[in-house]
């Protein structure tokens, strides 16, 4: 009885409030996206890979074994088989991942960052100042990434942190562009003017109003460009331009397997299916935080 | 001694027991058209213009030489020269000329008969605008009548004639070259075996057969030559039937159309070697006993094993093919062989106990990648030493290699059988600063040596001053002499007559050679 | 319009002096001699000199600079170092194969992607849905070389149905031409096919939830006229600009493409141009490729005026 | 009784959410005679959109379902229908006008394309008759330059001029029923003045029903002839406008007249504002949904749902104090 | 009962350029506020009412300096604030306030109620931390929150109480001006009504003066002291809040008030039809800018502008019928 007569009452209302606003944060939310959440599964698991790859690796990646090379997947002691050097692909492809996902994530934090700085300050600057970066922006768009990249290669040689930086610099303009159309939504917003009305200085306004505001589609566009870079790292290395031997990366994973495709088919199958997973892991993800972040956008 | 080697005379048999291989009848058939793979994409026909290997392939079916090689490259063989004297002082050859010899017809001219006053002007051009300079020893050009021109040269050039073999060289009518100016790459004209009917940038070229060839009328209707830059596609593509001789064939390439019963392989070791470089002048390979440590080290029978997988490939010990005629078997012993122990002793004597860090460059091709990743295995698990791989593409390697910024680079060289092309270009100090001899190999005796051989025109004299020359080179211990590739070669069965050469050179019809097509 | 057009012609201009400035800075950044790359090994270093001087690239870099501006200015994109020819004839020869193989594919994934897109939206949650969209994920997420060669072993190795490269001669009819395009196609369309399913299902996600749809229904119109007629047309506009950014990838991806199917267009003239350090030719590759993203760009926003009848005005009205 | 076209009976619709079933509809009941107009008055999330959706069967995809209740149209059910029976009631049986004209016009075609669709979706018409009962459609909601108009795009007319060209749509196909949800709350009120005119003269004209749903009462004085008051999803009130006014039953009606500031009032006193706010739809169902913001709550309010009884000839309340033999009477505030 | 003038506003205008698709177009001006003049009394309630569009927002968003005015004064304690920049402008954010209309968008969706109200404290420097936390929750009681609410989101609250957080915001500054922008225009008619109190109490506990803009006469009846009557971009009638139902003067006026919809089902009410379009408030305009619908209209409407001049006692108009 009392507890009915509490049915609409304040208790239980805020007690619902409570439960919808559970419902409703973007981690439960998440949680119901069953797309999402497999993909968060595969990006764990290949971040436990990254994480682990020293417990996991069942052989040292690049000890040679010129004895056994291209065995057969589920041959004795390699899982995954043996690659043109008698190593032992399943530990190359675990190292490999450290990589492949390193260069990913660090080229869309390099890209991220700087591409957001320059979108927030040239959306909110506007006038000549955004004019400028944002021909340059397009300049570099209209570059073709390809290029772009072997050129960067070129100039900064081979290694990992030149691979991120080349990615991640290809990846600055796509980043200021997002930022900085959200900054020109955001900026026009009521709250802020309510900000400006309040005397807030502008970096206040841009750091802790605008730029907080304007995150959610940056954060999917991260995600779905970490997908993005890992091909992009593959495709240097197809290119001959990506990680020096003998380190494993997925990308010359698969460039040496693309060479021995007839002797050993599963080399190519085996690293493109990783690469595969991973992208799609981090598609997915993106996708179900973008589903999880666009009602809220558009309210 | 270092492993089995090949003597230039074994020649390589493609031996697959299972395979059943396709027969052929043996009769020279007329008719077909040979399509032919290119793995690089020739850029500009234009003889004095070509700078790679894949543009000569088809210059040299349009045009020839005045001189040209034997197909054994045992020796330089009258071409459209009948024959030649040489002075006295080695300074002027005399060439007597074919009378029956008819450039293609042209926009320009209509298939004239071809005489001196070509030789001269096709050799002067070559010297004045050649970029590769390849015809840079002459002098002047002096026609005596049509069929009889002297070629001047300021002192005795003992590789003059090899310098005329060059497709560069070859022999195209004035008004052609004059009439098309920057475009006469797109409508060669010469005197060889096909015409240029067409050719398309990246594409394709497409000759047809001369009729009026003086050597003989080839079998073949014509040839295409197609790019095609993916060694995967190349073998599929001879599969497929899409070409019908796929040239320049490596890695698994060569393992496919070995195994595949429809095709055959043709291979022949090739004028190369493939070597490692230590740098002579700084660093620490700059120190002989490391150098001997460093190649003491290194297994090269296990490394061309790993390297070359499908056996396109012999492990080599000296910086001279073995198909080149100043090469000496006698000096393979004397390169230190594999011996990890004293490797090491000999390291710890240099001061490097505890090993040392150094950089390999190379160029970012598989092979050379496959050879850096399994020589750092050795380095280290020898010597400790940790080899840092820097495989860049070809532009970066070069800038790196000849400005002698190197550690250590690698890479290989090919050219003719003349020693002068490798000896003189690898080892002489005149040649630092330049990707040769990128790592600063200087000996006095062997400048020596050397330049002395250049001058001498008995090929028996130059040997012996090259073979002194070479042991001296052997003794300082360079590099890692550690592979000579084959020349490989897929081929479908139903073409007939080709003749592999040594350098590579396709020739599908000469004095000596008529390939054919057999119909299906 | 005309003055849109006009204006936006009026953009291009300072877009293409970045991309020149940046590949001219960017190619004098790469390490190497193009004179000695394009001598090979066996040059002397006195060879390379005299061909550095042939070239001008002995002059300073800001001479250099401006004289090349100076000839684009008149219309001269230059002359390659490495084929000796005008870099406007290469890329003029080069230019319409790799737009055939760029457009065909990203037309044919459009023919085939929006309707799947469409109907995922209709039908959101469904089996169809779930299956496309995760078809179209795979898709996204397939490195385009190694789709191209299973391509290639499948249907041209293993089945023998289709040519593995080239590009086939119209001298053997077009369908030559068409047969050597399939496999090149399908491996250009991938990417393009399942980013448009997606875009259209979102897109048409929203615009079915938008009032007018419901108003449409309301007033007793018929489903497939909503849906395709009504529903399409207004989900159009970010298809296209999809189909802009589509086209610039569509040409990047052409550059792996062509060097597995042995396709003569721009990329293998840019990867050329890049090894053989040809400067000129990698600025004028560039500078094209840049106006071909400008211009379909434009074209994309006349596209954008056409559909949305709003886009030419927006900004000129005003008030109430 | 007049000559009813509608009659809704305990009407339920249900959206189930992810995160629970809102009884969106939950008990409504009103009966509508041709020729008049009914309003449909009710705080914000109420259900009066939901009502008028479920009444032309369009809910929203994937969630909302009618689980109970009748709809008659005209003597046929309207839950039964087939689709293509759906198809003609839409649009020639029953118009609908919503709330923001700019977004019930698609943006991206012309009007008269618009129009003329409609038209020949319901009528055996050429393309060229189909024009032309457009353009007379548009001049008789007072549109100058209906020819040229028809080529006009929604973005280039004012809010006003789209309103009028989506009721020219509306009595173009001679509809029985005309469902106008909120037609007017995004004009200005001069403009809203105009358009409730033109609705009142198509009614005269073509003795079409309207139902109006609206927020503002001054509207449904203005328009109606019968209220229906709304409550969380229930019916709380049901009968004439002027009974309404004068005597007002249910006390959520009090609060709600009280509530809105009056024009002729002179004092600058507080307004009666009802405390509290409306319950959440999900858990609304087994007590009146009013109980706890009423100040005339009695125990029996929070146990019982009270039903929707005839208190006097044709005015219905859902109240347990005024169903009850002690009837609570307003205190009349002027 | 001499009042004292707070704010004096004159000859205040404000023009927005209008840029073409292309810069190639010329650019356009917009008059969206010509030539107002208004005095605004301490303590006192300034209601401003007009159609959509007529340059409401504007008015208050340039006496809170959002917009810059493009000529005019507005002369607060004696001074031109008009062209303040930096500090003196900081310090003078603090007098002036706005509440604005929609308290959905008015508020940072990634802020708590208790950081938003929190924030102007912290931009000007007052208060230590912890007494700033005692001031928003006494803020947040007097504006009827709950002091649990604090550490809420916006999108957790209904609109009303969205408003009550954008009311407390604004006091928090302690100003003396607070110009309401259609504060209730988004809410429903019972919520309306507690903003309406709340606003009026609070009006009374801190001596505030009001500048409150509607579009709903009733509302803006109900709240006022006085009525300014707003037709594209410029007063037409100003006059107590009483005489605007009693006696209006100006024909908008009139025909906004017969357009408003009747109080009963038992009135019945005569309108003054507008005929035609409300004419854009783009380019430049001649005459009065009602001329083109009033029903009076005369020759000299459409030449020459009106001034807003007394046609009686506290009571302006800007017609020519009058004068
Ligand atoms: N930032 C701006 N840029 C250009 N024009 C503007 C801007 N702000 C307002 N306007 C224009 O100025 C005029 C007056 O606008 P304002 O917002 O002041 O009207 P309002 O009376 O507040 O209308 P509403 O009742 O719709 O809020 C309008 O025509 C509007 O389009
Ligand atoms: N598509 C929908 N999805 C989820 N909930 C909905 C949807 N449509 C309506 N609702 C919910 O149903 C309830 C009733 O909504 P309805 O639109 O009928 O209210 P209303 O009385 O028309 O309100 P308003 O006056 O604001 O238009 C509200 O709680 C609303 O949140
Ligand atoms: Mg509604
Ligand atoms: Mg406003």
């Amino acid at each position: 009885m009392e507890r009915r007569k509490d049915q609409l009452g304040r208790d239980a209302h805020s007690e619902m409030l409570k439960k919808e606003r559970r419902a409703n944060s973007a981690w439960n939310m998440l949680k119901r996206n069953k797309t999402a959440m497999f993909g968060l599964g595969i990006v764990c698991i290949m971040l436990f890979m990254v994480a682990g790859a020293n417990f996991l690796a069942p052989y040292d990646p690049n000890a040679l074994k010129l004895g056994s090379t291209y065995l057969k997947p589920f041959s004795a002691g390699h899982i995954l088989g043996t690659d043109e050097f008698g190593r032992d692909l399943l530990s190359r492809i675990i190292y490999g991942s450290r990589i492949s996902i390193l260069v990913a994530i660090g080229a869309t934090f390099i890209g991220g960052l700087i591409g957001v700085l320059l979108g927030l300050v040239s959306g909110y600057m506007g006038g000549v100042i955004d004019s400028i970066v944002m021909r340059i922006m397009d300049g570099m768009l209209a570059f073709p990434f390809v290029l772009l990249s072997i050129i960067l290669m070129t100039i900064l040689g081979t290694g990992v942190f030149n691979v991120i930086l080349a990615i991640g610099i290809a990846n600055i303009p796509s980043f200021a562009r997002i930022v900085r159309g959200q900054v020109l939504i955001v900026k026009n917003e009521e709250y802020c003017n309510a900000v400006r009305v309040i005397g807030a200085s502008g970096p206040r306004l841009l750091f802790s109003h605008i730029l907080p505001n304007a995150l959610s589609p940056i954060i999917v566009y991260a995600t779905l460009n970490v997908a993005g870079a890992i091909i992009s790292e593959a495709a240097l290395s197809f290119l001959g331009l990506g990680i020096t031997p003998p380190t494993a990366s997925w990308g010359n994973i698969l460039r040496a397997g693309k060479d021995s495709l007839n002797t050993a088919p599963h080399i190519a199958t085996i690293s493109g299916i990783f690469i595969l997973l991973t992208v799609l892991g981090f598609n997915l993800l993106g996708d179900g935080i973008r589903d999880v972040l666009d009602p809220k956008m558009k309210k | 001694g270092c492993g089995n080697k090949a003597t230039p005379t074994t020649p390589v048999t493609p031996t697959t027991p299972t395979k059943a291989e396709i027969v052929v009848p043996g009769t020279p058939t007329k008719g077909g058209v040979l399509t032919v793979s290119l793995t690089a994409s020739p850029k500009n026909l234009d003889p004095v213009k070509y700078t790679g290997t894949y543009e000569s392939q088809i210059i040299q079916n349009v045009g020839d030489t005045l001189v040209s090689y034997k197909m054994d490259l045992s020796e330089v063989i009258p071409n459209l020269a009948k024959e030649w004297s040489i002075s006295e002082d080695g300074k002027a050859y005399t060439f007597k000329l074919r009378d029956d010899v008819f450039f293609h017809p042209g926009k320009y001219q209509t298939g004239r008969k071809m005489v001196a006053e070509d030789i001269k002007y096709s050799l002067e051009r070559s010297f004045k605008l050649s970029a590769m300079k390849r015809l840079d020893m002459i002098e002047s050009v002096e026609v005596v009548n049509d069929y009889e021109v002297i070629v001047h040269l300021p002192e005795p050039n003992a590789v003059f004639l090899t310098a005329l073999t060059n497709s560069g060289n070859i022999i195209v009518p004035k008004e052609e070259v004059e009439g098309w100016g920057d475009e006469f790459g797109n409508h060669l004209v010469g005197t060889g075996p096909f015409m240029m009917k067409e050719f398309k940038l990246d594409e394709e070229a497409v000759l047809v057969r001369n009729e009026k060839y003086w050597a003989q009328v080839p079998h073949l209707d014509g040839v295409t030559f197609k790019v095609i830059t993916d060694m995967s596609q190349n073998a599929n593509a001879l599969r497929t039937g899409e070409v019908d001789f796929a040239s320049g064939l490596t890695g698994e390439a060569v393992k496919v159309i070995r195994e595949d019963a429809n095709v055959k392989l043709l291979e022949t070791p090739g004028l190369h070697v493939a070597y490692i470089y230590f740098n002579q002048v700084s660093g620490p390979t700059k120190d002989k006993k490391v150098r001997e440590a460093l190649i003491k080290a290194v297994d090269i029978n296990e490394l061309v094993k790993g390297v070359y997988q499908y056996g396109e490939a012999k492990p080599a010990a000296l910086p001279l093919p073995p198909g080149s005629w100043g090469y000496d078997e006698s000096l393979v012993s004397q390169v230190p062989t594999y011996d990890p122990a004293a490797a090491k002793k000999l390291l710890a004597e240099a001061g490097y106990a505890d090993g040392f860090k150094t950089t390999l460059y190379i160029s970012n091709t598989a092979l050379r990648i496959k050879m850096g990743t399994i020589l750092q295995q050795y380095f280290k698990t020898n010597l400790n030493v940790d080899l840092d791989v820097q495989a860049s593409e070809w532009g970066t390697f070069s800038e790196i290699a000849s400005k002698g910024n190197a550690e250590i680079f690698a890479m290989s060289w090919t050219w003719y059988p003349d020693p002068f092309f490798f000896l003189n270009k690898i080892f002489a100090s005149s040649a630092i600063g330049s990707l040769g001899n990128g790592q600063g190999y200087s000996n006095p005796e062997v400048d020596k040596l050397l330049a002395d051989a250049l001058i001498a025109t008995d090929q028996d004299e130059r040997a012996t001053m090259y073979k002194k020359a070479l042991k001296l080179i052997v003794d300082d211990l360079p590099g890692i002499f550690y592979a000579n590739e084959n020349v490989t070669w897929g081929i479908s069965p139903y073409v007939q007559g080709v003749v592999q050469r040594a350098d590579g050179s396709i020739f599908l019809c000469n004095t000596e050679v008529n390939a054919w097509k057999v119909a299906k | 319009m005309i003055k849109t057009i006009i204006n936006r012609l009026l953009q291009v201009i300072p877009i293409l002096l970045v991309v020149v400035t940046m590949t001219f800075i960017l190619t004098r950044m790469v390490p190497g001699d193009p004179a000695a790359t394009m001598l090979g090994p066996q040059a002397s270093a006195e060879e390379i000199a005299k061909l550095r001087d042939q070239l001008g690239l002995n002059d300073s870099l800001i001479k250099q600079y401006f004289s090349y501006l100076g000839d684009l200015l008149r219309g001269n994109f230059g002359k390659s170092y490495s084929y000796n020819k005008p870099v406007i004839d290469l890329i003029l020869n080069k230019l319409p194969n790799t737009l055939l193989i760029s457009i065909t594919s990203l037309v044919i994934a459009v023919l085939i992607a929006v309707p799947i897109g469409i109907i995922s939206a209709v039908k959101q949650y469904s089996i169809f849905d779930y299956v496309a969209m995760v078809l179209a994920l795979v898709g996204v997420s397939m490195p385009i070389f190694w789709l191209g060669l299973m391509l290639v072993l499948v249907f041209s190795v293993n089945l023998g149905w289709l040519p593995s490269l080239g590009m086939g001669s119209m001298d053997n009819g077009l369908w030559d031409v068409i047969v050597h395009m399939i496999l090149p196609v399908s491996c250009l369309a991938t990417i393009p096919a399942a980013t448009f399913a997606r875009i259209t299902r979102s897109s048409m996600l929203e615009v079915i939830n938008n009032d007018f749809i419901k108003s449409l229904r309301a007033r007793g119109i018929k489903e497939w006229r909503v849906i395709f007629l009504h529903g399409l047309k207004n989900a159009l506009p970010p298809i296209v600009t999809v189909f802009g950014l589509q086209l610039a990838h569509a040409f990047t991806g052409a550059i792996l493409t062509e060097t597995i199917f042995a396709w003569p267009g721009m990329g293998t003239l840019i990867v050329g141009a890049v090894e053989n350090r040809d400067y000129v030719l990698i600025q004028g590759a560039v500078l094209f490729t840049a106006l071909v993203f400008v211009f379909v760009n434009l074209f994309v926003d006349m596209a954008y005026m056409v559909i949305n009848p709003r886009v030419t005005y927006e900004g000129t009205k005003g008030g109430a | 009784m007049g000559d009813v076209i509608l009659r809704v009976n305990d009407l339920k619709t249900y959206l189930f959410l992810a995160s629970g079933t809102a009884k969106a509809v939950d008990g409504v009941s009103f009966t509508l005679e041709r020729g008049k107009t009914m309003g449909i008055v009710g705080e914000s999330g109420s259900g009066k959109s939901v009502t008028a959706s479920s009444i032309i069967r369009l809910l929203p995809r994937n969630t909302g379902r009618i689980v109970g209740g009748e709809i008659e149209f005209d003597g046929r059910n309207v839950l039964r229908l087939d689709k293509k029976e759906l198809m003609e009631y839409r649009g020639r049986d029953v118009s609908m006008i919503f709330q923001d004209p700019m977004t019930s016009l698609d943006p991206v075609f012309k009007i008269g394309d618009q129009m003329v669709e409609m038209i020949l979706a319901h009528q055996e018409v050429t393309k060229d008759e189909a024009r032309n009962i457009a353009i007379d459609a548009l001049k008789k909601v007072g549109i100058p330059n209906p020819e040229s108009r028809m080529n006009s795009y929604p973005y280039e007319l004012s809010g006003g001029m789209c309103q009028r060209v989506i009721i020219a749509m509306a009595i173009s196909s001679k509809p029985k029923l005309v469902i106008a949800d909120e037609p007017t709350t995004a004009l200005d009120v001069t403009v809203q003045a105009q358009v409730l005119d033109l609705l009142k003269e198509m009614q005269k004209h073509q003795d079409t029903a309207i139902l109006l749903i609206t927020h503002n009462l001054g509207v449904v004085w203005d328009m109606c002839d019968t209220v229906m008051v709304m409550y969380a999803g229930k019916t709380v009130e049901y009968t004439t406008a002027k009974r309404l006014y004068a005597e007002p039953q249910h006390p959520y009606t009090w609060g709600l007249l009280d509530s809105m500031p009056k024009l002729s009032d002179e004092s600058k006193s507080h307004l009666a504002a009802i405390p509290g706010t409306p319950p959440d739809l999900r858990l609304t169902g087994e007590c009146c949904n009013f109980h706890n913001r009423c100040p005339y709550a009695l125990d029996v309010c929070s146990n019982k749902v009270p039903e929707l009884i005839e208190v006097s000839d044709g005015h219905f309340v859902a109240c347990h104090r005024q169903t009850g033999k002690e009837k609570l009477t307003r205190e009349v505030k002027i | 009962m001499e009042k004292k003038v707070i704010l004096s506003i004159r000859n205040l205008s404000k023009d927005f350029r209008i840029r073409g698709g292309s810069f190639l177009e010329k650019p356009k001006t917009l008059h969206a506020l010509s030539d107002v003049s208004v005095d605004v009394y301490e303590g006192e309630t300034l209601g401003i009412i007009g159609e959509s569009g007529c340059g409401k927002s504007t008015f208050g968003r340039c006496i809170v300096k959002l917009h810059k005015a493009t000529s005019g004064e507005i002369i607060y304690n004696g001074e031109d604030i008009v062209g303040k920049t930096g500090p003196e402008l900081k310090k003078l954010r603090k007098e002036l306030q706005i509440i604005f209309q929609d308290p959905y968008s008015s508020l940072d969706p990634r802020k708590t109620a208790g950081k938003t109200i929190e924030e102007p404290m912290i931009v000007h420097e007052m208060n230590d931390p912890k007494t700033r936390r005692e001031r928003v929750l006494s803020l947040m009681k007097e504006v009827g929150l709950d002091s649990q609410h604090t550490h809420r989101f916006p999108h957790e609250f209904s609109g009303g109480q969205r408003q009550r957080i954008n009311v407390a915001r604004a006091l928090a500054l302690e100003p003396k001006i607070i110009v309401c922008d259609e504060p209730v225009s988004a809410l429903d008619v019972s919520v309306q009504a507690q903003v309406l109190n709340l606003l009026n109490d609070l009006q009374k506990a801190h001596d505030l003066t009001l500048i409150f803009i509607s579009h709903d006469l009733s509302v803006i009846r109900h709240v006022s002291d006085r009525i300014a009557i707003m037709y594209l971009g410029k007063i037409v009638e100003l006059c107590k809040a009483e005489e605007i139902y009693t006696d209006p003067l100006h024909p908008y006026t009139k025909a906004l008030l017969s357009a408003i919809p009747p109080e009963s089902p038992f009135e019945k009410k005569e309108r003054i039809q507008l005929v035609g379009e409300i004419p854009s408030p783009i380019g430049e305009r001649k005459g009065c800018s009602l001329a083109t619908r009033c029903p009076y209209v005369m020759d000299r409407c459409r030449v020459e502008t009106p001034e807003l001049k007394e046609v009686k006692e506290g009571h302006r108009a800007a017609c020519f019928l009058y004068f």
